[in-house]
């Protein structure tokens, strides 16, 4: 398996071999997914959907097949029900200002939790200012899970939309979105997930979870940059007005009136990352193609692992500790700067992040300056972990 | 136009076969001219939007009525091979029970080398012909009151 | 040259050498560029301005010098004009949103060209329909050129904005935009200029054309597909309100109220694309060390020859004959429907677009269902021309 | 805190000299550490937002104040390396002559093994202390009106 990861097999500062620890920022790419784009420019670079001759048609069909192969991964009814964005952080944009602001009034309310990375803040704070919308937050506990008590009450509340992630990027909380969900259309709120952080991790399945609209990233799922996906109900989707103009998106541009497209060329004008999709098409089957147990199983032991070695290190504080989580360990020490601590590993190749990784406010309700981060991909072992306790000995005489 | 008593799939053969006189792509293609060439004018009443195929660089109208448990078709395009197309599929499927319409095996199309024009994306509309007369065959297979011409065509719109 | 990019040594349907003439739908990439994008996934993979860490500062610091590789290309006074979007189409809908939607009014026009591509009308379209202001047209002569009589009545009425192409895709017909810009901004009216089409051909300075805002796409510039550009000038940009929301734009977020950061992050929300933004600066750096001379003259005269051939076959007619154009060749048969000698053509390697090339409105006021149009690249040749002449020989025996 | 005899040059190359007597980077981090653990503590009434550095992920400030035609500096840090890296700007820039700090050459920071921390884009800050540094001294050297160390430190903002 890290055979095909060419990243995990370098050295930084000379002679040190990296331990890269940081997926929860971006996960490497398989071999797989870097030669299939590399095919793409070397033999079939040309802009789709418009083209009449071969490369043209190579290329949409690659293009259109990396959508059926993102639709299969996460059970979508249909292809066109998977919108290419440029990444989490535009699927979500996207939905605030076709989905969110068109129907937002001042007597409205958004939820979100309280762990939300800034890119499921940000849009709907902005979104509420622009209509004078109320932005509520589910509050949580201080291991780092939801307080559902208080979540049912907002959801009880006349709300318009609840926001929330599947997996928490800071602490790697795993929420029970299907129940949430239910419980929500319960009450008749849509829900969008932010998926950025569960698609390299869980299986997800949006008609099982009856999720309104789900959003993620390519590059955090082994795919490349600047690709992300949109999966939205069909009713709800074909119903968003356009979202940006331009070229593929439309059915008949004339001055006296444009007439748009179907889904799901509406909502992507211009010409795609085409590179993007057919890569995220390659890592979506690199994902499918999983044995997923077997992962699954990996991916718990080592995490389970890294708790026992990390809680045994006398003053670090594990951040998060909800009994559902994935890949993700987070702690401080109680006289160590998250920013030293970080230096210094990084300095020894463990590619760690420290700070507030984008959810300030989960901070401030921790009270905490920041975390040092730990967050782990299917690539990673028990030795890696043991090379993160080393280290973490040395950070601590160092600053001891 | 076509030959009532036989099947689509005889149809097809008899297509395939035609096509394998030519080894290179430019017989076959100029064949294809051909035999738009020969399709029956289509009468320009009928070219309207109902009838129109949408999705393809070139206009298209493929216009489906039923003539008792038959299925009939006309076609016309402006561009000489996209109406060779058209009247592949209408040689094919013209003057058969829309329930073996809806069914029917096409790749044939495969066989005599068109195969570049089965692409979902190419712009030249073969597969949204075929989708557009699947769609009718199937709705004039379901529907078990005999409809008139004009209100079969008129729900194609 | 040639054999600096790979997609152009290959064969189609079987054993036809490939000549690719749909630059003005994307250019090919030089080897230096994909291997620069190669480089990228197998050593620096990492999320960018977050990290402590080697790998995130190394595609950190690639990342701002890839901005100011594009900046030193185009002559930004500074780096943080240079903001990135995923194309030509999101840099202009950018502007349409942040700029012109919040300050448009019933009372206000925008002027667009009648030969702009879709993409530089829809959004502007949307943007007058939802502010109720107007959109004008100027008109165009026969030739592809414009009516610079109507232009400079529509300037001199109450004009909000011009939003114009730098080069004509349909037609390749040069805009004068220096005069033009000139001349809007004697009236107090800003300029924003689609330049899809000049910068493969022709070299750009913002600064000198004094252009108000710039856009343009990677993948028409011999860079990778999903980044683009949107230069403005510093004042202009920095009163923008933000656009997206998320990850990256903030300085600080609390569910009090979030502050945001400086140009250019505000305009950039969520990890961006680096691979292609790194894989632009690598394109920039390759179009900027160009003998820009030697290939101006060489694709002079691949364009004069072009000509000159074309016109000299019986029934075909030259659509765009401004005195001033690049690269592009569109042209229409008599009695050949362009989709027919498309088809052809391709059979025959020969790579042309046909249709509306996005440019419905120009299509509809030359009253052509389309052209055939042959577009060059810095790496066509002569012998590609005399190839095209071939084919249409045999697109004519065909259909004659 | 520094000997306002001798040049910034000299500062440095004494710098340089006291690191390289570490053959690995942990004894020169160590001794960084130690540095930043030497500075001189900061009173807390001037840990405002004029004396904040911002873009570090750890809190900085830097207190700059004018002394006839010196200027002063002092500076802390939350993190232990970002202090250290405040009290090597400070050895090196404390009661030096503005018009001296604005055109300093720092490149001993390179020298020392530092580098990683000169890069624009690390959110230690090393690169926004030197930039407000010299954007202060460079005020300094600028007003010809001798100004109070509060006006100084509150022009900071
Ligand atoms: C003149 C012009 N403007 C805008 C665009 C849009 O560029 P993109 O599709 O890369 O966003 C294009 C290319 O299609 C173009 O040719
Ligand atoms: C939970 C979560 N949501 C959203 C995002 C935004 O994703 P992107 O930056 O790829 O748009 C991230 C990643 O940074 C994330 O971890």
């Amino acid at each position: 398996m890290r055979g095909e990861f060419p990243a995990l097999h370098q050295s930084v500062y000379e002679d040190t071999p990296l331990v890269y620890l940081d997926n929860a920022a971006t996960t490497q790419k398989p071999q797989v997914v870097l030669d299939r784009m590399a095919r793409y420019y070397a033999h079939e670079n040309s802009n789709v959907h418009r083209g009449v001759h071969k490369l043209s048609q190579d290329a949409t069909d690659a293009f259109e097949e990396a959508r059926q192969s993102v639709a299969d991964l996460i059970n979508a009814p249909s292809s066109d029900q998977v919108i290419f964005t440029r990444g989490c952080t535009e699927s979500l944009n996207l939905v605030a200002q076709t989905f969110a602001r068109p129907q937002l009034g001042p007597d409205d309310t958004v939820v979100v939790t309280h762990m939300e990375h800034h890119s499921n803040i940000v849009p709907w704070q902005m979104a509420c200012e622009a209509t004078g919308a109320t932005l509520k937050v589910w509050p949580i506990h201080d291991d780092g899970t939801l307080d559902m008590e208080a979540g049912r009450q907002l959801l009880a509340e006349e709300t318009f939309l609840l926001a929330m992630g599947h997996v928490s990027n800071a602490l790697g909380t795993i929420h029970p979105v299907a129940s949430i969900i239910d419980t929500a259309h319960a009450h008749g709120v849509p829900v969008v997930i932010d998926g950025a952080q569960s698609m390299a991790h869980l299986p997800v399945d949006v008609q099982a979870l009856d999720a309104d609209f789900y959003a993620f990233s390519g590059h955090k799922m082994f795919g490349p940059t600047g690709i992300g996906v949109l999966y939205g109900k069909y009713d709800l989707l074909d119903g968003l007005p356009p979202y940006h103009g331009g070229g593929d998106m439309i059915d008949e541009v004339s001055f006296d009136g444009t007439t748009y497209a179907d889904l799901p060329h509406r909502l992507e004008a211009g010409t795609p990352h085409i590179a993007g999709v057919i890569g995220l098409g390659a890592a979506a089957r690199f994902v499918r193609e999983l044995d997923h147990e077997a992962v699954h199983a990996h991916e718990e032991d080592v995490l389970q692992y890294a708790h026992e070695q990390l809680a045994a290190i006398d003053g670090l504080r594990l951040v998060g500790t909800a009994p559902e989580k994935t890949s993700v360990c987070s702690f401080v020490f109680d006289d160590i700067h998250p920013y030293d601590a970080g230096t210094i590993l990084d300095r020894l190749g463990l590619a760690v992040r420290t700070g507030h990784h984008c959810t300030q406010p989960l901070m401030e309700r921790l009270d905490l300056p920041g975390t040092i981060r730990a967050s782990f991909a299917l690539y990673n072992t028990r030795q890696d972990v043991d090379r993160l306790v080393e280290g973490l000995d040395r950070v601590q005489t160092m600053f001891g | 136009m076509a030959d009532a008593s036989s099947t689509i799939d005889e149809r097809a053969r008899a297509i395939v076969d035609d096509f394998s006189l030519f080894d290179d792509w430019i017989g076959r293609y100029e064949y294809l001219i051909e035999i738009g060439k020969k399709l029956p004018p289509m009468d320009d009443a009928l070219k309207t939007d109902a009838t129109r195929i949408h999705g393809c660089q070139s206009k298209v109208w493929i216009h489906t009525a039923r003539d008792r448990d038959r299925m009939t078709m006309q076609g016309d395009s402006d561009a000489m091979i996209t109406k060779g197309l058209a009247g592949l599929l209408i040689r094919v499927l013209d003057d058969q029970p829309p329930e073996a319409v809806r069914e029917a095996d096409l790749s044939f199309i495969d066989d005599i080398g068109m195969r570049e024009h089965l692409s979902s994306t190419r712009n030249n509309g073969l597969h949204s012909m075929i989708e557009q007369i699947r769609t009718r065959a199937a709705r004039l297979a379901e529907s078990a009151e005999p409809a008139s011409d004009s209100a079969v065509s008129s729900s194609n719109a």
